[in-house]
C-alpha cells in the first residue's frame, strides 16, 4: 500500500512533502524492515505523518507522541521507535514530556515539523512563533519569547542533536537516517515551511540564511553556541553528537513468562506504609 | 474473644513499625487479626494512630470503640483516645513507652529497638505461648520480645487479654499488595505512575517484582505520560496498567478516552482519598465512583471493579487484565486508603497460576479496527508478523486511517459504544450476606464490603434481620446481577464513604431501583462495625419514616 | 417562501468567504435567514459545504433536503449533493463557477472576487433590490456583486426564488461570537486558553476584544495551564473564563476539582466535538454531558447551562459571572461545533449593558472561609485591603490553613456540597413550545432548541399534536423546573446529538422521570428540522410500541 | 499572626527552616507591604511554604503553581507574585510550566526548595535526584539524567537565574530579596537538605562543595558553563542577571470598567472560521 498524494491531507506547497519524503527514503534505507518501525504522533498537520508512511503507528493524542514512544520502547526494545510531531505539540501541549523523554536515554527518534504555528487549528502562536507576529489570537503581537528547540535538547542532555530544513531533502534525509540509527535519544528539528499560516519564514526567508554545518560541533558549549545562531544565518546539520552517552535498554518482556516463584517473591514482600 | 488496640504516636516515631511487627508476628503464629491506621499528610510530627484488632475468630474490619488497650507514643495518643479505652482496658502511657524506650536504648543501644519491645508486650497481653514466640523471630528479635514480655509481666498485663491463635497459616497482606499481586497474577507486564497516596505502595510492590519478574515499572512525569506510556505499551503487546488516585486520574482523563477510541486494553488504578483537589491525602473516602463511571469525554464501554476483600481485589485485579483484553476496553479498580492500608489474612485459598497471554495471529491483511459481528475486532502488535498495526485517536476507518465519512463514523461508534451488551454478559454478581429472606437489604460496595458483613452478623446476633449485598462490579449494573435479589420487593439502604450516594444515584439511573435511606460518611475515615450497626439499628428499628 | 442553497468546495476554496459575504449582505438587507457549515479538520483540501436558508420568516435550523440551489466550487459537490437538490432547483455547475472565476480574475485581477460574484448571484436569485444591494455594499465590492447579478440574469435565475426581505435590523452573530459577547456582558475580564476546534473562535472573539477594552486573553502552553490561570486570576479579583473542547477539557479536569475544593469563581465552556479522543474536530455531537456533570473528582456544586438560542446565549453566558460569583462554584456553558458555527439573527432585542462588580470590603479579620450559615463566605481579593487572602487546595480551615481535623472536615464538605441546596432555587427553567395540552411531549437540549422548535411547528401544521421542552441548564435539575409541565404524565421523547441518550438518563436519576423513545443521532451531523420531523412523526403515528 | 515553630508540618532539622527564615527574611525587607504580596504554590513539603509566611497565598495544585502565578499578575499587576514549590513540583509534574513560564517574561519570581526528590510522598525518584540513586519506586535505582534546573532556566531565556543554599542563610535571603526585586522572570533554585529522604546531599555533603560566585557571569553561555559546574565544587549565587531583558507588563483591568462602546466594537466582529 502506498499513499496517493491526493489523499494527503496538506496544502499543496507544504513542507510536509518534501518532510515525508525524506523520511520515506531514510526509512528506505535502514536495515530494519518496516514491520519492527512504529511511528507515534500526536495531533496537528505534522502529527498526521505516519498515515502516509508504510509502518506501524500510533496517532494519539495532541502532545502525547512521546509517552507513547517511551511506553513502546520499554515494552518492546525490539522495535524502532520514531516520534513524529509539530512544534506545537512537541514543545507546546507536550513541553514536559519533550525534557523529560531526553532524560530516559531511551533509543527513540524525536522529529519535528517546525512551522512555528498552530496550523491545524488555522494559525495560532506556538512556541517557536517569533516575537510579534500577529494572528487571530495574538491579535495584538507575540508577547512571549521563542524557544529554542535544539537549545533546550542539549540543556537536557540530549546525545543527539540537529536541525534540518524542508528544502534540503536529501540532506533531510541523510540527518534522519542518522539520527534514526544512533544508538540513544536524538532530536531533529525539521524547519519546515507553512505556505498557508507562516508569512514570514517562508522558502525564501529559509534560502537566503541556511547553511550546512561541516560536521558535529565538538563538545557541548560549542554545540549550544552554534543552536542559539538565529537570524541572519541559520545552521542545519547535526549539532552535537555525543558517542559516549549510554543509552539505557529495557529488558525482554513480551513473550516471557511470569513464574510460580515470581509470585512467592511478591508474597514474601513486607507492606509498607508509603501510600 | 475480640481485642482491640491503638498505637498512637507522632509519624516517623514507630507506631507504624509496630503495627507492621506486630501483624507480621500475629500472622506467623496463627492469630485471626485486622489492622489499619489513620495517619497525617506529613512525615514527621502530627498524630497518627494505628489499630490492630485481634480474635478467636476471622475479623476484617474495626470492631469500633471502646479500646481494650491503647499504646501512647506521645502525649496527643492520651487526649484523644484515653476516653474511648474500656473499662478495665490497659493503657500503656507515655511514661511507660518511654521506659520501654530508655531499657531498649540502653540494652539495645537503640530506641527503634523499643519497636519490637513493644510487640513483645502485646504478644504477652493475648497470651502468645513465648516459645512459639521465640520461634517464629528472628535471632535479632528474639531477646527484644523477650523483654517485652518482661515489661507486661511485670505490670501485671501477662494474659491480661488471652486469645487463642485459631487461624491457619492464612496469607498477610494489605490491599496494595494484594492489587499489585493481582495484576502480575493477570500477566501485567508494564506499570507506569506517578507518586501519589494511596496508589504509590501497588507501584512499589510491582516495582519490587521487576527486580526479578519479567515485568517493569517506570515512573513518568506526570500521569499523562504514566497512561500514555501504559498504552504505548499495551499497543505493542505487554499488559499494561496504571495506579494512581483522583488528581492524578483527573490528568488521565483524555488518555482514558484514547484508551476507549483506540481500543487499547489498559487496566486503571483508582485510589481514591477524601477530595476535591488534594482533599485529605492520606485519608479514605469512596467519592469518585461518578467520575471514575463518566471518565473521558465522548462514549465509549468501560467495566469499573470494586473488590471488597483481599480475595476478591487478587481476583478481580487478575480478571481484569483478561476483560481489558477480551473487550479491548480500559478496566477501572476502584478502591481507596482504607482498603489500601488494611493488612487482613486470607482465610481461603488463592489462586496463584499467573497467567500468560498466547500472542495473536495476524497476518499481511490486518487490519487493526475490522467490523465484525460483535464489533470486537482481533488484537494484533507490531512487529510480530508482516502485518501492520495502525492505531488512531481520530475516528478511523478499519485500517486505522482517519476517516471523516460520516456513514462509517456511526457504525464506529455502534462498535465501540455497542460492547456494553457483552459487557452486560459478562457481569460480575453481588455477594449477598446475611439473612437473606430479611425485608431490609443494606447495599454497599467497594472496601465496605467486610465492615458491612459483620454488622449485619452482629445486628443478626441481636434478632434484627438483616441482609447485605456487595457489589464488587459497580459499572455496568444490570438487571440480572440483582434479578435473584429481589430489590424492588424489599427496603433497601445503601452505606457509602461519601456525601452525595453516588451509589445509589448510579442503581437508580441503570436498574429504576430507589434506596430509601443512606449511611453516609465523609469526614475521611472509614466506618467501623459498630458505628455501622448503630446506624442501621436506628434505621430499621426507628420504623418505616 | 423558503430558500435553502448549498456552496460546496475544497478547504480554502473560498466558500467560507461566500458564506460570509452573503450573511453579512442578507443581515443588512433586512432578510431572515440561518447559515451554518460541515467543514474537514484539514486546511486545503478536501470537501466542506456551506448552508444558507432565507426566507420570509424567522429561521434558525437547516430546513432539511432537497436543496433549492447548488453552488459547486469543487467536482466532489456533484456528486453529493446534486442528488438532494429539488426539481428545479438551480445547479450552479462547477463550469459555470469557473466561468464566473475567470471573469473575476480578468475583470478584477483575481479569483478571490469571484466570492463577492457569486453572492451577487445569490442575492439576484433571491429578488434582492439592486439599488439597495448597492447601497448596502461597500464601494470595492459593488462592481463585484452587480457582476454576480449580471450571471443571474444571463442564466435565467434572477429572482427564481423572490424573498421579500422581513426582518428588522436584527444582530447578526454566531454561537461562539455570542458566548463572547456574553462573557463580556457579564464582566469577564481574563480568559486563558489554548486553541482547540470549535472553541477557538471564542478565544478569538475575546482577544479581539482586548485590543481596546480592559479584558485580556492569554494563550497557555495547555489546557491545564490555562484552567489554572483563570482560577488564578478569579482569586486576584478579575473575573475569569476558559473555553476548550472535549481533550482540552479532560485536561483541566483537576482544575475544575480545584474551583470546587477552593470556591473560586471560574465560567468553562465546553464546546462539544465528536469522541472520544479526537473524534471528528469540525463536526458536532453532545456526549460531554455526563462528563461535565461528573467532572472533577470528588463532591461539589455546580452549574450547566446549555444554551439553544443566540439571545439565550448571550443571557446565560453573561449570567454565570454572576452565579459563579454569589455561589463561588465553577458554572459550565454547554455548547457544541454546531451552535458555534451557526450564523442566526437575533429578533428580539439584547440587553446589552455590561456588568460590573462591586469590589467587596474585606478588614483584618478576614477568613477567606468563614462558616457562614448559608454555606457561603464573603468574596475577598488580595492586596485591596489589610486582610490577607488565604486559599488552599488541601481540606482546609476558616482561614484557609491545611487541616486533618475530621469533624471541621465535615463541615466544610457540608459547607461546598450543601449549597446545591441554594442553586436548585437559581435554577433557570425549561422553555415550553408547541402544543402545551399535547399528550407528547418533546424533551431537547442545548442546541437542538431551535430544530425541535420548528419540527414541532410543521409537525403541528400536519395536524400532529406535540409540545417540545427545551433546557437551556442541564444541571442540576429540580423537580420545581418541571413542575409547570406535569412530565409525569405524558409521553416522552428525547432528542439528543450523541448514542447515549445522556440527558434522559440524568432526568430518570435526578428525577425519576422516564423517556419512552430517544431520537438519537450521532455522525458528527446535527439534525435538520425535515429529518426530526420524520423521527417524530414515526414515533408518533406508530402508536405506543 | 505568627506561625509557631510546632505547627509547622517539617521534620526538625529539614532544610526548609532555613529557607522560611530566608524568605520572611527578605520580605520584611522588601518594600512592599505584606498585603500586596502573594505566593503560590503546589503540593509538597516545599508548597507548604506559604502557610508558614505572614502573606496572601494561593495553594493549588502539585505541579500548578506557575499557571497560578501568571493569572494572578496578569489580572493584578500591581501585586508581587512569587511561585514556591519543590523540584518535583515545579520541574515534574510542573515542567512544562516552568519552561513555558520563563517565555512569558512576566515580573513573576520562581523559588524552588530542591531536595532532590519528592519529599512527601515520602522519596521517590525526582527529576534532580543523582543517577543511580535507589528508592522505593526505584528499586533497582535511578536510571535517568538528572535535570539541572538553573542550566534548563538559562537555555529558556530567563533573564535572572540563581542558586541558593539552605545552609547558607543570609546568602539566600539577598539572593530572594534581589530576585523579587529584579524587574522580570527570576529563578532561585535553592538546595535544601532533606533529612527523612536525601541521604546524599546532605548538609555535609553540601558544606565541602559549595562556594559562593563573587558576581554574576557575564554573557550567557558564560552562565551556562558555570551553572553546569556540578559535583566537588557547586557554586551558589547569582549565575546570571540580564539588566537589558524587556518585562511584559499586563494592563490594568481590576476595577476597569467594560464600556458600551466595548460592545459595539463587539458586535462589529465578523464570523471566523477558526473554530
Ligand atoms: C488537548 C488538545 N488541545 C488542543 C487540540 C487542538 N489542536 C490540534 S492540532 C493543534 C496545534 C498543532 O500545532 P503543531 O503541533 O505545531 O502542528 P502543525 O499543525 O503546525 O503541524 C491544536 C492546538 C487538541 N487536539 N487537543
Ligand atoms: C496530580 C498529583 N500527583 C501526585 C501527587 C502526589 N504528590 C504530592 S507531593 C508530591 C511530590 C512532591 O515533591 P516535591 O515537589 O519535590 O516536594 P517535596 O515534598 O520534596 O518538598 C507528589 C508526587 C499530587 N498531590 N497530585
Ligand atoms: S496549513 Fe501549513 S502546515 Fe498545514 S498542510 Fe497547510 S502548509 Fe502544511
Ligand atoms: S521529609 Fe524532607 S523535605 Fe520533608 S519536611 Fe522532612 S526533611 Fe523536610
Ligand atoms: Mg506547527
Ligand atoms: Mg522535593
Amino acid at each position: 500500500m502506498t499513499t496517493a498524494r491526493s489523499d494527503i491531507a496538506w496544502c499543496p506547497g507544504c513542507g510536509n512533502f518534501a518532510i515525508r519524503d525524506a523520511l520515506e527514503k531514510a526509512i528506505r534505507e535502514l536495515p530494519v524492515p518496516r514491520k519492527d518501525i512504529v511511528l507515534t504522533s500526536g495531533i496537528g498537520q505534522a502529527a498526521k505523518m505516519p498515515h502516509y508512511i508504510d509502518v506501524n503507528f500510533f496517532n494519539g493524542l495532541h502532545g502525547r507522541s512521546l509517552p507513547l514512544a517511551v511506553g513502546i520502547k520499554l515494552a518492546r526494545p525490539d522495535l524502532t521507535v520514531i516520534a513524529y510531531s509539530g512544534d506545537g505539540c512537541h514543545y507546546g501541549e507536550g513541553g514536559n514530556h519533550f525534557i523529560q523523554t531526553i532524560r530516559r536515554r531511551l533509543d527513540i527518534t524525536i522529529l519535528v515539523s517546525d512551522n512555528q504555528v498552530y496550523a491545524l487549528t488555522k494559525g495560532q502562536t506556538s512556541p517557536t512563533t517569533d516575537p510579534g507576529t500577529v494572528n487571530s489570537l495574538d491579535p495584538e503581537g507575540n508577547r512571549n519569547l521563542p524557544l529554542n528547540p535544539v537549545l533546550l535538547a542539549l540543556s537536557m542532555g540530549a546525545p543527539f542533536v540537529a536541525r534540518g530544513y524542508a528544502g534540503e531533502k536529501s540532506h533531510l534525509k541523510d540527518l534522519i537516517r542518522e539520527a534514526i540509527l544512533f544508538r540513544g535519544t536524538s532530536v531533529v528539528d525539521i524547519l519546515q515551511p507553512c505556505v498557508s499560516f507562516n508569512r514570514t519564514n517562508t522558502y525564501e526567508w529559509y534560502g537566503d540564511r541556511v547553511y550546512r554545518l561541516r560536521k558535529p560541533r565538538t563538545g557541548l558549549f560549542q554545540a549550544m553556541k552554534t543552536a542559539a545562531v538565529w537570524g541572519d544565518r541559520i545552521p542545519i546539520g547535526v549539532l552535537y553528537r555525543n558517542e559516549e552517552a549510554e543509552c539505557r535498554t529495557g529488558k525482554t518482556l513480551y513473550g516471557e513468562r511470569i513464574t510460580d516463584e515470581d509470585i512467592r517473591n511478591q508474597l514474601g514482600l513486607p507492606c509498607v506504609m508509603m501510600r | 474473644m475480640d481485642f482491640s488496640v491503638v498505637i498512637g504516636g507522632e509519624a516517623g516515631q514507630g507506631a507504624f513499625s509496630v503495627e507492621l511487627e506486630a501483624t507480621e508476628m500475629l500472622a506467623a503464629l496463627g492469630y485471626h487479626f485486622f489492622a489499619t491506621k489513620n495517619y497525617m499528610s506529613r512525615v514527621r510530627g502530627g498524630h497518627n494512630f494505628h489499630m490492630i484488632r485481634i480474635a478467636d475468630h476471622p475479623v476484617h474490619a474495626l470492631s469500633g470503640y471502646p479500646w481494650d488497650m491503647i499504646m501512647a507514643l506521645d502525649g496527643e495518643t492520651e487526649r484523644r483516645h484515653r476516653p474511648n479505652l474500656r473499662e478495665g482496658g490497659i493503657y500503656l502511657s507515655r511514661e511507660m513507652t518511654r521506659e520501654i524506650e530508655s531499657e531498649a536504648r540502653s540494652a539495645f543501644g537503640s530506641v527503634v529497638a523499643s519497636n519490637s519491645v513493644l510487640v513483645g508486650f502485646l504478644l504477652s497481653v493475648i497470651g502468645a505461648d513465648s516459645d512459639r514466640v521465640a520461634n517464629a523471630s528472628g535471632e535479632e528479635r528474639r531477646e527484644l520480645l523477650k523483654r517485652g514480655r518482661s515489661f507486661a509481666e511485670r505490670w501485671n498485663f501477662a494474659g491480661h487479654f488471652a486469645i487463642p491463635p485459631r487461624a491457619g497459616t492464612g496469607c498477610r497482606l494489605d490491599g496494595n499488595q494484594a492489587l499489585a499481586l493481582g495484576a502480575i497474577l493477570g500477566g501485567c507486564q508494564f506499570m507506569a505512575g506517578y507518586p501519589m497516596t494511596p496508589a504509590t505502595s501497588i507501584m512499589h510492590h510491582f516495582s519490587m517484582a521487576a527486580r526479578s519478574a519479567p515485568v517493569h515499572f517506570e515512573q513518568a512525569e506526570d500521569e499523562i505520560s504514566a497512561v500514555n506510556m501504559a498504552l504505548g505499551a499495551s499497543y505493542a503487546g505487554v499488559r499494561a496498567m496504571v495506579a494512581t488516585s483522583g488528581g492524578g486520574f483527573a490528568l488521565m482523563q483524555e488518555g482514558v478516552s484514547l484508551a476507549g477510541m483506540t481500543e487499547t486494553p489498559i487496566v486503571i488504578v483508582l485510589a481514591q482519598r477524601p477530595g476535591p483537589a488534594t482533599g485529605l491525602p492520606t485519608r479514605t473516602e469512596q467519592a469518585d465512583l461518578n467520575f471514575v463511571v463518566h471518565a473521558g469525554h465522548g462514549e465509549f464501554a468501560r467495566i469499573v471493579f470494586a473488590p471488597g476483600s483481599i480475595n476478591e481485589a487478587i481476583r478481580l485485579a487478575r480478571d481484569s487484565f483478561d476483560l481489558a483484553d477480551r473487550f479491548q476496553i480500559p478496566v477501572f479498580l476502584l478502591t481507596d486508603q482504607y482498603f489500601a492500608d488494611s493488612v487482613q489474612v486470607v482465610e481461603e485459598a488463592l489462586a496463584l497460576e499467573p497467567r500468560f497471554r498466547e500472542p495473536p495471529a495476524a497476518d499481511a491483511a490486518y487490519r487493526r479496527y475490522r467490523l465484525t459481528e460483535d464489533g470486537i475486532s482481533p488484537l494484533a502488535f507490531p512487529g510480530l508478523s508482516d502485518s501492520l498495526v495502525r492505531v488512531d485517536s481520530d475516528e478511523h476507518d478499519e485500517e486505522g486511517k482517519i476517516t471523516e465519512d460520516l456513514e462509517l463514523r456511526t457504525r464506529m461508534v455502534d462498535k465501540r459504544f455497542g460492547r456494553r451488551d457483552l459487557l452486560r454478559n459478562a457481569a460480575v454478581p453481588p455477594t449477598l450476606f446475611g439473612n437473606g429472606e430479611a425485608d431490609t437489604l443494606v447495599l454497599c460496595w467497594g472496601s465496605n464490603r467486610l465492615i458491612l458483613q459483620e454488622a449485619v452478623e452482629r445486628l443478626g446476633g441481636e434478632g434484627i434481620r438483616l441482609a447485605g449485598l456487595h457489589f464488587g462490579q459497580v459499572y455496568p449494573l444490570t438487571a440480572e446481577m440483582i434479578a435473584p435479589h429481589g430489590l424492588k420487593s424489599r427496603r433497601l439502604v445503601s452505606v457509602e464513604n461519601n456525601a452525595g450516594g453516588q451509589f445509589a444515584a448510579l442503581l437508580k439511573r441503570e436498574l429504576g431501583i430507589e434506596v430509601s435511606e443512606s449511611v453516609l460518611k465523609y469526614n475521611g475515615e472509614c466506618f467501623t462495625v459498630g458505628e455501622l450497626c448503630r446506624s442501621l439499628r436506628r434505621i430499621v428499628t426507628g420504623g418505616d419514616r
